[in-house]
């Protein structure tokens, strides 16, 4: 955890930087939008972080997300009554979609960068020539509550934090943590390496469905809603300081590179960051940050005990 | 090593072929036929992703990977057609100053990954996004123009094989060479295969990846180039319509080189490239739907490396 | 520490010196005042406890890390090497401790890594080939060629083509750093005659090891370090194996080895193997009984190893009769009480970025047995306070652990598990002579608790001193039984196949 | 949508959620910044004159009617059917372009003497649309219709084929005059000034516009927006804000909602493109603001959100008809018949009066209503409606 340490003292000093530009973020209503608005974003880091900390990558959960909105909105075509039995079809085709990727890496030993890197392409395809092109249908009002209601999503962004939480301390996270740590090892104590790994691979398709969910019920039917999400996420995962390959890392922090990264977008927008040189404060940025994380001083290291 | 990459080298080829065949079967089932014609809109349509995809392989032999191709390919195409601006007499400096371009970015990439270890991932992404800010920043659309001479590049054919193609083949053969008979291309397999191991024998690794990375960038500015020469003007979003950036990925690793480095080689990567090419040849004959074309593509790219990790598993157990 | 007065060498005759070198890690001082230096044509064997300091000091020296304080003397020159090439190039070459060679490159290249010749600026493979020929045939190494792949040679072999490796280059200065940790008894031999070669060339050999014999019979003097600090430099011929153990770890160790089991302790068979085999492993017929310690003898690539795993499930039997259990696969092995301390601690063993508390429950977790309790600090705390780690602190993260103390958790980790049998592949390699003393009685004491335990080791001594029983392998067979206190030669009969061996 | 340039649909890594004002840093007054460099005065005018003009034509078939006619002469393209006509697609990748090209096929099945159509999809990428262009020639076609995916970069591409086979360009123009006809709506600034002048006329002197773009760089985009601009200008209306959503949904919805919390009214809306105005009024309904005067553009999700919620709004529209002007145009062409040299389609609006014309509840709610598909054999399955 205290890894994770510089990550919050960044977040907070964007935090004020933006309070400062804009006093209107400190009423409730305010940091209640923002907390709508980071909410996904952060659900998916939170899923994103399971499968990085298990030493690999899930580059599909953009796509995942779009396919989500798209058959939601096809499947319900404006019935309420469809609302619900849609809603569980999604987390059903989230987990299934997380299923594969992960039966694919474990099973038949594709590295999981090209495993979702082909289903990013399989599922973006395969809803288009379903649909046709473009989406069709439309969401119910039921369906978009959890994505307008500020109150849904930030409520839902709470379940989400505790449970990657409970799930981190509880033995499937530590076991997780495990293979991706030193795989050979963790197999060599009984460890389920390629079962916790699918699991993993599942609960980011789970949270790429409960994203698509809030991000649909947002701003409602769109064939961009997933776009360079997955990259988003990754970069927060990073932010947070967890490392690639896995092993290492916490999922709060992870959770809070997410935060991190929506305040700083905020930010820039604040100060009126040109659109165009916006990306390249934000490219600068996240170098920056992982450099600095990776050359961090060494008192903020955990002291090694010399025996 | 020939032996090893024999084995990934030889099943990509020997899609290729059985995809030649079947598509070939295919097309005359639809009532069509492969003509001369179509065998170079293969060449060509492989040219500028083949180019990239030598580069990247580069990258990734050396453990590393980058993200930042798609936007650097686009900055090269207008860097080189605004220094033209429609004047052969500027092309050598055009060229000379997209180059350069390239090898800045390939050099900032090789050092923030190596001197401020950074994940090479987040490394390139961020070099990525710095480069759009700058095309956001500096160009609104198509920009500069290509004089026609330089065109030629683009559509030149020297008998029935077009100047792009040769472009290609001489940049995969001087490739090719530098990873079997020198010393840097030694050492990037050492340093792909585990940089501590390479760097308690004496190598300067930070160099060797450093190297790898203006090198793939150099190969993606002259992908720009060939994109500028066909366009006939400079574009802010053709290296990234084009999707170089994980296409050229995709490739590499359909060829059979290893993700994590150390293993493979160019032959792979222009096989897998061809084969990418292939099949988007016959899916234009038979005017497959774009999206199904992004379903079979995902499925090619997957099952292939399935492939190649049992056949590799095998040798291991 | 040196009493007599030393005949200091001709000035031009000291190729090394090292001086008040020190150096920390993350602000933990790991070398502080080290002096060490070297003469043409002497071998000089730096000892002392796992983490004192002599890997690093070695680095040092091949230019891996660099010093805070102190300097490096090369031939009477200040140097300062800022990567390993430069330290190369002033004439240090060094066998890691660890296993420094790609797996996917052939010997040549492994061989000539950073330092490839070239003809007209292009890889001259032939002459590298014919270089790392000679280089083999100098060794009386025939077993493989240059253009093998590492991946394909064993244990044995790539630890030879370490040291051609450092032959290669052109050194005055050659640093071992445990290069018998991976050798057989015979190899070792080989070993001693190219160092007295090196040295006959006037080639100063800095040897590290934890086997106190090797330094008496090679060392002209000796060096020992303690917690990063220098304790003395003496001749070997001037200080005798306790007096050097007593500078190691200081205090006297008294007894070796715990005592074996009584006859009344050891009970029924916990593991029966009748005629079981598998790829490398055939006809195996054991019996691992509670209360007793089998010792598991034989050479390198004799197939022990590969035993120890198809009892435990990771590469399980394929023929044979195994009661009670058989298991097809770890998770198996480890619901039948099956624990395997494997040979390879940091690639097999442990998860080192985690805490120390996570790998001790690792197992628990794994199997997902035991409920709150087991896993309480208080639980941890018993766990670790049994085998004895120092200091017990459970959220130290186990890379930062020496290896003695690694080890320990790696069997903190087993005894959740209240195991049935317990195999322990080669426990003690590079622990140092203290952690070794603890990890023995903690075999003692849980063989004395009613487990039985399977003990492989290539240190003949430690495997006589501890077993009950000795079982010795030839090529993946049985070669012979021998019964506690045997004789290293017996051992050696057997597991060589020299006639008239009996059985 | 309707322009919505390729980097819109394709996926680079693109990281921005919010928006990236132009302007913001100066709350006051955020003005409209300056006349972009793709403004030509002269084009301007002749396109909002033309909006006043009466077009040629069948009354009944605005995908054949013609504003001001330049005829050419085709006879040298004449020759006996049955056709082999082809198409080379820049891209199929969001719902304007997906009616479109449906369109464009029934049509194609409307006449019996098109024996074959040869149609490639570029997918956004140039590279690619040129070596479509290229494979076309040489596959035996009587006329080769384009969709250019960029206009610079496919005029040599476009130059090439010409002296091979009849051309015919639709929605984005190329940088030669060499293909028989050049299809398209009146254009952008029209369709910009159209909204920006029902803007002016409903909103009180004084009010605040938040202007809305997709991207900058896209020349017809651009286009809608130097219309606006200069309208804006000279109105007594006082711009907060002009952002770019990247035809993003959610972002467009973040960015109105920053700016109701910052400026408290918003008085109008103005949008290059409609695709995202429903989002952009979801802004106002959820921050429980009144919705101001919009513009938005002829999908139907915006039309039926307009009655539902009574609104002040303008449709301008980019017509999905005219992916059926070129099928016939070649056909013409083919039959010697002359054809306008620059066809230029009518572009109406939908205003208030005419809005129960166009909303049609049993299509889907990205459906175009200019498809001019209504009495088509196919209309509306094809085109996914009830
Ligand atoms: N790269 C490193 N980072 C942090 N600590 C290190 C590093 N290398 C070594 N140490 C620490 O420095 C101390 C000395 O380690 P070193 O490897 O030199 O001991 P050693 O005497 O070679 O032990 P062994 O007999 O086990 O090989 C140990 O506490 C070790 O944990
Ligand atoms: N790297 C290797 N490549 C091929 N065969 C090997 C390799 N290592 C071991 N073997 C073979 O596997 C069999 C058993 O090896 P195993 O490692 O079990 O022996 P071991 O006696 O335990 O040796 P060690 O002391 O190294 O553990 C032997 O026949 C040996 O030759
Ligand atoms: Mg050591
Ligand atoms: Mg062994």
């Amino acid at each position: 955890m205290k890894r994770a340490i510089p990550i919050f003292l960044v977040l907070a000093g964007l935090l004020v930087a933006i309070a400062v530009a804009n006093p209107y973020f400190l009423e409730p209503a305010g940091f209640l939008g923002f907390l709508k608005r980071v909410a996904p974003l952060a659900i998916l880091a939170a899923g994103q972080y399971f499968v990085i900390v298990s030493g690999e990558f899930d580059l599909s959960v953009g796509s995942l997300v779009t396919v989500e909105v798209v058959v939601a909105a096809r499947l319900i075509d404006g019935d309420e009554a469809m609302t619900w039995p849609v809603l569980a079809l999604l987390i059903v085709i989230g987990l299934l979609v997380g299923l594969v990727n992960g039966l694919v890496t474990t099973k038949l030993r594709v590295p999981s960068f090209i495993t979702t890197l082909g289903a990013m392409l399989i599922l973006s395809g395969a809803v288009f020539l379903w649909t046709g092109g473009a989406p069709r249908g439309a969401l119910s009002q039921g369906f978009r509550v959890f994505g307008r209601e500020g109150v849904w999503a930030v409520l839902i962004l709470l379940v989400a934090v505790t449970a990657a939480v409970l799930l981190m301390r509880a033995d499937f996270g530590r076991t997780l943590i495990a293979a991706g740590d030193n795989e050979r090892a963790a197999r060599l104590s009984g460890v389920r390496v390629d079962r916790v790994r699918v699991f993993a691979f599942m609960l980011s398709g789970l949270s790429a469905a409960v994203a698509g969910i809030l991000l649909g019920g947002f701003a409602g039917v769109s064939a961009q809603v997933g776009q360079s999400l997955e990259f988003q996420a990754i970069t927060a995962v990073v932010l947070g300081g967890v490392v690639l390959g896995g092993g290492r890392g916490h999922v709060v922090a992870a959770i809070a590179g997410a935060f991190t990264l929506e305040a700083l977008f905020t930010l820039l927008n604040l100060h009126g960051i040109s659109g165009a040189l916006e990306y390249a404060v934000q490219g600068v940025i996240i170098i920056a940050a992982v450099a600095a994380g990776g050359l961090r001083l060494p008192a903020l290291r955990l002291s090694p005990s010399k025996v | 090593m020939i032996a090893l990459v024999a084995n990934p080298t030889r099943a990509v080829y020997a899609a290729l072929i059985a995809t030649l065949a079947i598509g070939w079967a295919l097309v005359a089932f639809d009532g069509g036929a492969f003509t001369l014609n179509d065998i170079v809109g293969i060449q060509q349509r492989s040219a500028a992703l083949g180019i990239v995809a030598v580069g990247q392989t580069l990258a990734i032999l050396a453990g590393s990977l980058d993200l930042s191709v798609a936007y650097l390919i686009s900055l090269v195409s207008l860097v080189a057609a605004e220094t033209m601006a429609g004047q052969s007499s500027n092309i050598l400096t055009a060229v000379v100053v997209a180059l350069g371009v390239s090898a800045l970015v390939g050099l900032v990439n090789g050092v923030v990954i190596t001197k401020l270890k950074v994940h090479a991932f987040i490394a390139t992404l961020g070099v990525a996004l710095v480069i759009r800010g700058v095309l956001d920043h500096l160009y609104d659309g198509p920009a500069g123009r290509v004089p026609v001479d330089f065109q030629q590049l683009g559509y030149a054919r020297i008998g029935p094989i077009p100047v792009a193609a040769i472009l290609w083949a001489a940049v995969a053969v001087a490739v090719w060479f530098l990873l079997r008979r020198t010393r840097l291309g030694n050492r990037i397999y050492a340093v792909g295969g585990d940089v501590e191991v390479a760097r308690l024998s004496g190598v300067r690794t930070d160099r060797v990846v450093i190297a790898a990375h203006v090198l793939c960038s150099l190969c993606a500015g002259v992908a720009g180039l060939l994109l500028a020469s066909r366009l006939g003007a400079g574009a802010p979003t053709v290296g990234t319509d084009g999707g170089y950036d994980l296409e050229s990925i995709a490739a590499v690793v359909l060829g059979g080189t290893a993700l994590a480095g150390g293993r493979g080689g160019v032959a792979g990567t222009v096989g897998g490239v061809l084969l990418l090419a292939v099949l988007d040849s016959i899916f234009n004959q038979l005017e497959v739907n774009s999206f199904f074309k992004d379903v079979v593509r995902g499925v090619v790219i997957v099952v292939a490396v399935a492939v190649y990790a049992r056949r590799t598993g095998r040798r291991a157990s | 520490m040196e009493d007599t007065p030393q005949k200091s060498p001709a000035p031009e005759q000291v190729i090394l010196r090292m001086t008040s070198i020190g150096k920390s890690f993350l602000g933990v001082r790991v070398l502080r005042g080290i002096d060490l230096s070297a003469t043409a044509g002497e071998v000089h064997a730096v000892v002392g406890e796992n983490g004192a300091g002599k890997s690093t000091l070695m680095k040092i020296l091949a230019g891996v890390h660099q010093p805070d304080e102190g300097t490096v003397e090369i031939g009477g020159e200040t140097r300062s090497f800022a990567h390993p090439v430069e330290a190369q190039r002033a004439g240090v070459a060094i066998i890691y401790q660890e296993f420094n060679l790609l797996p996917e490159r052939t010997v040549a290249d492994n061989v000539f890594l950073g330092r490839e010749p070239t003809r007209r600026g292009l890889l001259d493979r032939a002459a590298m080939d014919a270089a790392t020929s000679r280089l083999l045939d100098e060794l009386d190494e025939h077993s493989f060629g240059p253009r093998d792949m590492v991946k394909d040679l064993s244990v044995a072999q790539q630890q030879v083509v370490e040291i051609v490796k450092a032959l290669s280059v052109d050194a005055r200065i050659v640093v071992m750093d445990e290069p018998t940790a991976a050798l057989a008894e015979h190899e070792v031999e080989l070993l001693y005659r190219l160092i007295r070669r090196l040295q006959g060339r006037g080639i100063a050999v800095l040897y590290i090891s934890h086997r106190l014999r090797e330094v008496f019979d090679l060392a002209d003097r000796v060096t020992v370090l303690k917690d990063g600090a220098h304790v003395a430099t003496v001749r070997t011929s001037d200080v005798t194996t306790a007096a050097l153990v007593k500078m190691m770890v200081g205090r006297e160790l008294d007894a070796y080895f715990p005592p074996r089991a009584d006859e009344a302790v050891i009970g029924e068979p916990l593991l029966t193997l009748r005629d079981a085999g598998n790829g490398k492993l055939d006809g195996i017929d054991l019996d691992l009984r509670a209360g007793e310690i089998v010792g598991i003898a034989g050479l390198q690539g004799s197939g022990r190893s590969s035993l120890a795993k198809a009892i435990f499930g990771a590469e399980p039997f394929t023929r044979g009769e195994i009661t009670p259990t058989r298991p097809a696969n770890v998770r198996e092995g480890v619901a039948a009480g099956i624990g395997l301390v494997t040979e390879d601690r940091k690639a097999e063993g442990l998860v080192l970025n985690q805490s120390v508390r996570d790998n001790a429950l690792l197992v628990t977790r794994a199997i997902g047995r035991g409920g709150r309790s087991h896993r309480s600090t208080a639980a941890v705390a018993a766990l670790l306070e049994k085998v004895r780690l120092r200091p017990p602190r459970q959220e130290t993260e186990v890379k930062y652990l020496s290896g003695g103390n690694q080890q320990k958790v790696v069997l903190a980790k087993w005894l959740t598990l209240a195991p049935k049998v317990l195999l322990f592949d080669e426990p003690t390699r590079g622990v140092d002579v203290g952690a070794k003393a603890a990890i023995h009685d903690l075999m003692r004491e849980l063989a004395d608790t009613g487990t039985a335990i399977l003990m492989i080791s290539s240190e003949l001594p430690e495997l006589i001193g501890m077993s009950d029983r000795i079982v010795v392998l030839r090529d993946g067979r049985v070669a012979g039984h021998l019964p506690a206190g045997a004789t290293e030669e017996a051992v050696m009969a057997l597991a060589a196949g020299a006639a008239g061996a009996a059985a | 949508a309707s322009d919505l340039p390729p980097t819109g649909a394709s996926a680079p890594p693109d990281s921005g959620t919010s928006a990236a004002p132009a302007e913001t840093s100066a709350p006051a007054s955020a003005g409209t910044g300056e006349q972009s460099e793709f403004f030509v005065q002269a084009d301007y005018d002749a396109q909002l004159a033309m909006r006043t003009q009466t077009a040629e034509g069948p009354a009944d078939k605005p995908w054949e009617q013609a504003i001001a006619p330049q005829m050419v002469d085709t006879a040298k393209y004449k020759k006996d059917g049955p056709y082999h006509l082809c198409f080379s697609n820049a891209a199929v990748n969001n719902p304007w372009r997906q009616v479109g090209w449906t369109t464009m096929q029934e049509e194609v099945a409307l006449h019996k003497e098109i024996k074959e159509f040869t149609a490639l999809d570029a997918e956004g990428k140039d590279d690619k649309q040129i070596s479509d262009i290229a494979e076309l020639q040489a596959k035996g076609c009587d006329a080769l219709i384009i969709s250019p995916n960029t206009t610079a970069t496919l005029t040599p591409a476009v130059s090439g084929a010409c002296p091979a086979v009849p051309v015919i360009v639709f929605d984005r123009g190329v940088e030669t005059d060499c293909p028989v006809t050049f299809i398209k709506p009146i254009g952008g600034y029209a369709f910009g000034a159209d909204g920006a002048e029902f803007l002016i006329e409903k909103v009180p002197a004084g009010g605040k516009v938040l202007a809305l773009r997709i991207l900058p760089g896209v020349d017809v985009l651009e286009n809608r927006w130097a219309a606006a601009k200069v309208a804006f200008d000279k109105s007594q209306l006082e711009v907060v804000g002009v952002e770019f959503t990247d035809g993003d949904a959610a972002k467009t919805k973040s960015i109105v909602s920053d700016y109701i919390a910052r400026h408290g009214k918003i008085d109008g809306v103005w949008m290059d493109a409609g695709a995202t105005a429903v989002a952009a009024i979801e802004a106002f309904e959820d921050a429980g603001a009144p919705v101001p005067a919009f513009v938005g553009e002829d999908q139907q999700d915006f039309l039926q959100k307009w009655k539902d919620g009574n609104l002040t709004a303008v449709a301008p529209t980019y017509p999905t008809y005219q992916w059926r002007t070129p099928i016939i145009a070649a056909l013409k062409i083919l039959k010697g018949e002359e054809v306008p040299k620059q066809w230029n389609l009518p572009q109406p609006k939908i205003t208030q009066e005419s809005l129960g014309t166009y909303l049609q509840p049993d299509m889907p709610l990205l459906h175009y209503a200019l498809c001019g598909c209504e009495s088509m054999p196919g209309f509306p399955g094809k085109w996914g409606g009830k």
